[in-house]
């Protein structure tokens, strides 16, 4: 695995201090190599959202990180001072956000939201800036891009306001790019040509892409690699195709379950993991043993005392269930 | 943006005519007259002839709708009236009285904006604290001090005390004799606004975007700069807008406890001898410096958020 | 300063203020406006005289007893009467729109461009000093906060089908606003009568400032505090001790109403003003 | 009394003060400034003094403007001040002025006959409503000018450019009619000029120079002033301080040159070794007191009338409320008043005899009454709170209630009240106060209590015809006995001014009228004066 872009090694990210502190993610390792796309799947809650933004330095209170490492391009990202963390994040590391809605600033024109980009990492003149913002709009397919530089985003729709948040994210040809749910708010029409749009212009610029989301169809589409989370623990880490020939965990089976027919969604939008009887616990909740143990159809004793470890399963795989298979 | 104003400014006129007969009718049931008024200090002795004249000379013995007739008639023509106690035009009064209080409202805001907005900021960007807690009981506090009382701790403090400041009146209009009615008034604003900035950063600070413009790697510093403080003063700027008003009332304490020869010392004096037009008029531009100073915070809002006014 | 800092010091501090208030006959060595002897005006606090005396020769310590139930009084008083006016007109202009909305509309409008302490003053030159008239004054001028939360949030619960549901169930008007839309209201307007108390309060003592304020010999800390104003050289406890009263009560309303309001709706923060 | 008490006061200050000041004061050195306080309110009401009835109006007034007569505070009595010379009818109604030739308004034009003529023909305009008018209005002929019956005022006659005849349709002292600052003489045609009362021009000593409404006016030194070598100090600043506290703190700050105190302040300033030096007390005429209702059941038996008076410790509530800034009232008039009976006894402070009288009138378990009074802290509220206590004691309940001044003024002249509690000026003459408790004077003009004594009538009337001054106050002072024995009123005390000046600051007067209106001609600063 030397030489992979990103190497996240038995992360453990912990929310709280002191009497109330709860582990939320816990075991977490998986690998990125360069121009690949991996995928985080998992209910939402299971920790793959704070994964990401561990990943990208973004980690706020009551969150931090408290065990493991992650390293990019072989530098251990949590040795870094915030002002080289800077340095990469946005420029070699990029992130999308889920909600187009919320997640430009409603006051600033998005030409200049993208600007920001040049200004911050390649030292451009606003002026500079501005101009490749509209170079950068083109590139993302908006349709007049001189214009629609000056837009307010209350003036976009919600897929366009994506398209300008990609070309925020890629405006510095980073190496990584962290997409958290980003089609999830979109129509599914408009959910097709976002992912195509990003799959095209990563593999145009040989970006990896670490894909987070809780539809197993979007993932199937887009990842060589999948991860499926439950819990604050990484179930299954799998090649997408063995993952949906052979599901070796029994919340990994639910999950494929759930779906009424790979690559789309359910009429009703967000599909729910209906088959799987129960909630996710709560952090403060995790039980003791495997965590997915009191939904389990398979638990037995062993379940609710230890934790299960990793087991191989071949093709880079594995799986963490005493009764997988 | 002038259309929208000028349409925020046609919908003050609904609320300045029921404002008007609101204090006529409130000011021709109160007891007491400016006849009455003349012999209050127990100077001179009460002549009946007199009191028949004055009610005369001011019409005050025609019957009620007469004299509504009479005041909505001079109002339409933007006439104000005529003074009881000076026969000078209510306007003319009201317009030596304006730019004083007009003066200390601001220099109050300033002192609020100035110390308040920024305290605000920082508590919210340390939030938990030392600095943060401490402004935020200082801002408490602040909203929980008796106006006048303040007032006269700060002028004992500074002006008999320290010897720093005069401790009343207006001077030459100066900037020396302004400082302490403007603490005293600012005060309140001020520990309003760093808790409405306080809590507005930190509503804004949890946002999405901002969360988008971290992941774009800048510093807090930009990050405040670029997307922050726009965004707070959206909420920050209403607030402040509103409590003008309250201001512009507290202002009639300040005004008397520091002598300051504002529309707010008018007013109470003019209550106190029942000088009718005076009282009516001040109160009447008291309540138009409020609708167009929040007529000003619309335009202003409409003027910073865009989906204002493209809305 | 985290929720229950708010909380429990605005607890203390009321409950404090509601002890004294209810306990002062029994707290108080001194009856507070008839144990007025002049031979003892103007004694510094000693064990006698805890706080010191008056210019009339009353204890300070028993008059700031009483002058909590009065203080009290105008806080809570005042505010049953804006409460219940704001609620009034603020869920039926929801609930019904049309011309009655843009009246109540209209009206808040009107209230909240008039400065309320004018208003108030207003009132009070109409019906002179004392207790009632000040529980009108202050009653009738500040409700338009409660009316426009009650408006929205009415409208809100509206839109939310709440009462469609209870229309079906055959429910009357006056019924479904009273057990569908009320309920939901008593959060925000509680914290906008706790805060609204201390206001009450602070206007009490400007109101006594101005000459307005309530009647004595009965003891307010506001005419307490104005009294002694220019006995401030010479004997300053009379005029601290009410001054630290009333700084205290606000206070303990403030940290409380702040408190109750993250409790009971983070979101609500912005909204005062 | 109080001119001893008034002199012995400057005289003991200025020998505080040291000797090195006291040989300055014997002469006055001219320049400088002056920082004068206008402490009854925070505003003035205009510039056009014919039109107020404030106190607070005669602060400005006092320094532009001048009438026929001034008060001579020494002397406690007016004097002739712009005519040299008078003679009068034997039936006492014709006056005969001879003017000063040397009086000349601010804007050069010379003093005439015609000058006071217009004022007092404009002060009577029949479509204004003047409060000088009730000054004017005991000139013959002045109220049928007034109501439109007349086209001048018949008992205005001018003989020459410099005499000028008076007749009076009564015959009262004109000293005191046409003394009052309100009845300043304008110059001829000056009220109907544009601009007169932003810029108002007079015969005082100082000319105006700057007006900042609501806080300040200031006046400069009148070079033609006819006293000469008077006005001595080059500007005056009056600032209009309503506050006390804040006066007080501009005052320790050496801000102003004058405060007026109140009790608490008497007492702080009298402790001060610094302060103490430079006060001014003065015996002014306003007697304060309780006035009962006729209409009031138990208020028409004498017994419980005096009982009242016996009941109410009033010489503690002067030594401890009032700070002693009062004199205990024997009686209505004041101790300034040429008819004050120097013998007389107020009532003692004996609340078994209250009691006794009390039961003797009917009343054993006492009643209730309502005492209308005003914030006011020497003749309101804080009286009637120190009231309540004793009169318990008695049993009588006192039910407070407050109103603001001008409701007062308003309540009692129009008989709406059980008990009030008031101030009335009760001089400087001595009979027009007295009058007021005539049978025939109305509640609506100031017979308030509707006090009603055919004995007493007997006393004024004569008094009113007396011959001799000696003669009319020994009437008077018979009323006056009379009038403290049916006790229409509680007597409670006349009041004593206290003004505190700086050190600097000479030529003080004891005006018993209002002792806070100086003659600013009068005043000089020492070089000791900050820097201004």
């Amino acid at each position: 695995m030397n030489g992979a872009l990103l190497e996240v090694e038995d992360l453990r990210i912990d929310i709280g201090s002191g009497e109330s502190r709860h582990n939320a993610v816990e075991n977490i390792s998986f690998s990125i190599d360069r121009g690949e796309t991996f995928g985080l799947v998992g209910e939402s809650g299971c920790g793959k959202s704070i994964t990401a933004l561990a990943t990208i330095g973004l980690l706020r209170r009551p969150l931090a990180i408290s065990g493991g490492s992650i390293r990019f391009k072989g530098q251990d990202l949590r040795s870094l001072s915030a002002r080289e963390m800077r340095k990469l994040r946005g420029n070699r590391i990029a992130m999308i956000f889920q909600e187009p809605m919320t997640a430009l600033n409603p006051l600033s024109p998005v030409g200049r939201q993208i600007a920001e980009m040049f200004v911050l990492h390649q030292g451009a003149s606003w002026h500079e800036a501005e101009r490749k913002a509209v170079e950068a709009l083109a590139s993302v397919q908006v349709p007049a891009p001189d214009q629609r530089v000056k837009n307010y985003p209350h003036q976009m729709s919600g897929g366009m306001r994506q398209r300008v948040m990609i070309a925020i994210a890629l405006a510095c040809n980073p190496d990584l790019l962290i997409a958290d749910e980003p089609t999830t708010a979109l129509d599914v029409t408009v959910q097709a040509e976002i992912l195509k749009l990003m799959q095209e212009l990563c593999d145009a610029r040989g970006t990896a892409v670490l894909m987070i989301s809780h539809d197993l169809g979007v993932i199937a589409k887009m990842c060589r690699r999948v991860g499926v989370m439950y819990a604050g623990h990484m179930a299954e880490e799998r090649a997408v195709a063995d993952l949906f020939r052979t599901p070796a965990h029994p919340y990994t089976r639910g999950l494929l379950g759930s779906l009424p027919r790979l690559g789309s969604r359910g009429a009703h939008g967000r599909k729910r993991l209906q088959e799987i009887e129960g909630v996710v616990p709560s952090i403060a909740a995790f039980p003791a043993g495997c965590r997915f143990e009191p939904r389990c159809e398979r638990a037995t004793a062993i379940c609710a005392s230890t934790q299960p470890g990793q087991t191989d399963l071949g093709n880079n795989g594995f799986v963490r269930c005493f009764h997988h298979g | 943006m002038l259309r929208f104003a000028l349409r925020r400014l046609l919908q003050m006129i609904p609320t300045v005519i029921a404002v008007s007969l609101l204090i006529f009718v409130i000011f021709s049931i109160v007891p007491g007259s400016i006849a009455s008024s003349m012999i209050a200090d127990g100077r001179g002795t009460n002549d009946p002839k007199l009191v028949e004249r004055i009610k005369q000379e001011f019409g005050l013995d025609q019957p009620v709708h007469v004299r509504f007739g009479n005041y909505a008639w001079s109002l339409a023509q933007f006439d104000l009236g005529t003074s009881f106690r000076t026969r000078q035009p209510v306007s003319s009064m009201i317009g030596e009285r304006l730019w004083p209080t007009l003066k200390l409202a601001f220099a109050a805001m300033c002192v609020a904006i100035v110390i308040g907005l920024p305290l605000g900021f920082i508590a919210a960007l340390k939030p938990g604290s030392l600095l943060d807690s401490l402004t935020m009981i200082g801002a408490i506090s602040g909203l929980s001090l008796p106006q006048f009382w303040l007032g006269l701790l700060v002028m004992y403090l500074f002006a008999l005390t320290l010897g720093w400041l005069p401790s009343f009146g207006y001077g030459d209009g100066g900037l020396r004799n302004l400082i302490l009615p403007a603490l005293t008034l600012g005060v309140a604003p001020l520990a309003l606004l760093a808790r409405t900035t306080r809590a507005a950063v930190l509503e804004v600070m949890n946002a999405d975007f901002i969360r988008t413009a971290r992941s774009k790697g800048m510093n807090s510093f930009r990050l405040v700069k670029w997307h922050v403080v726009r965004n707070a003063l959206v909420l920050v700027i209403t607030t402040l807008g509103l409590q003008f008003g309250s201001m512009m009332g507290q202002a009639v304490v300040v005004e008397k406890l520091f002598s300051w020869p504002g529309l707010g010392s008018l007013l109470i004096d003019s209550v106190g001898l029942r000088d009718i037009p005076v009282v009516q008029g001040s109160i009447l531009v008291l309540v138009l410096c409020f609708l167009l100073v929040n007529t000003l915070v619309d335009v202003l809002y409409a003027v910073i958020d865009p989906r204002i006014s493209h809305g | 300063m985290g929720l229950r800092f708010n909380l429990v010091i605005g607890g203390v501090l009321c409950t404090l203020i509601i002890g004294a208030a209810v306990l002062a006959p029994w707290l108080a060595n001194y009856n507070p406006i008839m144990d007025a002897d002049l031979m003892n005006a103007e004694l510094p606090p000693d064990a006698q005289f805890w706080f010191g005396t008056d210019a009339q020769g009353r204890d300070v310590f028993t008059r700031i007893l009483y002058g909590a139930q009065v203080s009290l009084t105008v806080g809570i008083g005042s505010q049953l009467i804006n409460t219940t006016i704001g609620l009034i007109f603020g869920i039926s202009a929801g609930y019904f729109g049309g011309w009655w909305d843009d009246l109540v509309n209209g009206l808040t409008n009107l209230m909240l461009s008039i400065p309320s302490l004018i208003f108030a003053l207003a009132i009070m030159a109409i019906l002179g000093p004392g207790l009632v008239s000040l529980l009108i004054a202050l009653g009738l001028t500040n409700w338009s906060w409660t009316c426009r939360i009650a408006r929205s949030s009415t409208l809100s619960l509206k839109s939310q089908g709440y009462v469609q549901a209870a229309k079906t169930l055959g429910y009357g008007d006056g019924r479904i606003m009273a057990t569908q839309i009320l309920p939901n209201l008593i959060g925000p307007v509680l914290v906008i009568a706790t805060l609204g108390m201390g206001d009450a309060i602070l206007a009490e003592a400007a109101l006594s400032y101005l000459g307005l304020g309530i009647r004595p010999p009965q003891p307010s800390w506001g005419n307490m505090l104005t009294d002694a104003r220019e006995l401030i050289v010479i004997a300053p406890w009379a005029a601290i001790f009410p001054g630290i009263a009333i700084f205290l009560t606000v206070l303990g309303l403030n940290l409380l109403g702040d408190g109750l309001r993250d409790w009971l709706d983070p979101q609500m923060r912005t909204r005062r003003a | 009394m109080l001119k001893k008490l008034a002199i012995i006061s400057t005289l003991s200050a200025s020998l505080l003060a040291g000797a090195a000041s006291f040989a300055t004061a014997e002469e006055p050195r001219s320049g400088g400034v002056i920082n004068f306080v206008a402490p009854y309110g925070s505003s003035f009401s205009s510039l056009d003094i014919h039109a107020s009835a404030q106190v607070q109006d005669e602060f400005w007034a006092k320094a532009i403007h001048r009438s026929l007569y001034d008060w001579d505070a020494n002397e406690s009595k007016p004097v002739l001040e712009l005519a040299t010379d008078v003679s009068v009818s034997d039936d006492r109604l014709t006056y005969t002025y001879k003017l000063r030739q040397d009086a000349y308004f601010h804007d050069g034009k010379q003093m005439t006959a015609d000058d006071i003529i217009y004022t007092y023909t404009r002060i009577m305009d029949p479509a204004k409503a003047y409060p000088a008018a009730q000054y004017i209005s005991n000139i013959k002929g002045a109220t049928e000018y007034n109501e439109g019956k007349a086209k001048e005022i018949s008992g205005l006659k001018k003989i020459d450019d410099f005499t000028l005849e008076i007749t009076l349709s009564d015959p009262i002292d004109p000293g005191y009619q046409f003394m009052p600052n309100y009845t300043a003489i304008y110059p001829v045609g000056a009220a109907e000029k544009e601009g007169f009362f932003t810029n108002p021009v007079g015969l005082g000593p100082y000319k105006f120079a700057e007006y900042v409404p609501g806080s300040r006016l200031s006046v400069v030194k009148n070079d033609k002033y006819y006293d000469t070598g008077k006005p001595y100090a080059d500007k005056v600043n009056i600032m209009i301080m309503g506050d006390a506290s804040a006066r007080d703190v501009a005052f320790r700050n050496k801000e102003v040159d004058v405060s007026v105190l109140g009790p608490a302040q008497y007492v702080a300033y009298k402790s001060d070794p610094e302060l103490a030096n430079n006060i001014m007390e003065v015996a002014e005429v306003y007697t304060r007191h309780v006035g009962f209702s006729p209409d009031f059941k138990p208020f028409q038996d004498k017994r419980v009338r005096q009982a009242i008076n016996y009941a109410i410790d009033s010489d503690l509530i002067i030594k401890r409320l009032a700070k002693d800034k009062a004199y205990r009232a024997s009686g209505w008039l004041p101790v300034s008043s040429p008819a004050y009976d120097k013998d007389a006894k107020p009532y003692p402070y004996d609340p078994e005899k209250a009691k006794a009288l009390l039961a003797e009138a009917g009343y054993p378990d006492g009643f209730e009454f309502e005492l209308t009074a005003t914030q006011n802290e020497s003749w309101g509220l804080t009286i009637v709170e120190a009231i309540i206590p004793m009169l318990d004691k008695v049993g009588i309940k006192v039910k407070a209630k407050p109103v603001e001044s001008s409701v007062l003024s308003e309540a009692v002249p129009g008989g709406d009240f059980q008990a009030y509690m008031w101030s009335q000026e009760s001089g400087p003459d001595s009979l027009t106060a007295l009058r007021c408790f005539h049978s025939k004077t109305p509640q609506a003009s100031c017979n308030y209590t509707k006090f009603n004594n055919p004995d007493y009538d007997k006393l004024i009337e004569a008094a009113r015809q007396a011959a001799t001054d000696d003669e009319k106050n020994d009437l008077l002072r018979k009323a006056n006995n009379l009038l403290q024995e049916e006790a229409p009123v509680w007597f409670f005390n006349y009041n004593k001014a206290v003004m505190a000046y700086q050190p600097w600051l000479h030529g003080v007067q004891p005006n018993s009228q209002e002792m806070a209106i100086q003659s600013y001609e009068k005043l000089w600063v020492d070089d000791t004066v900050p820097a201004r």
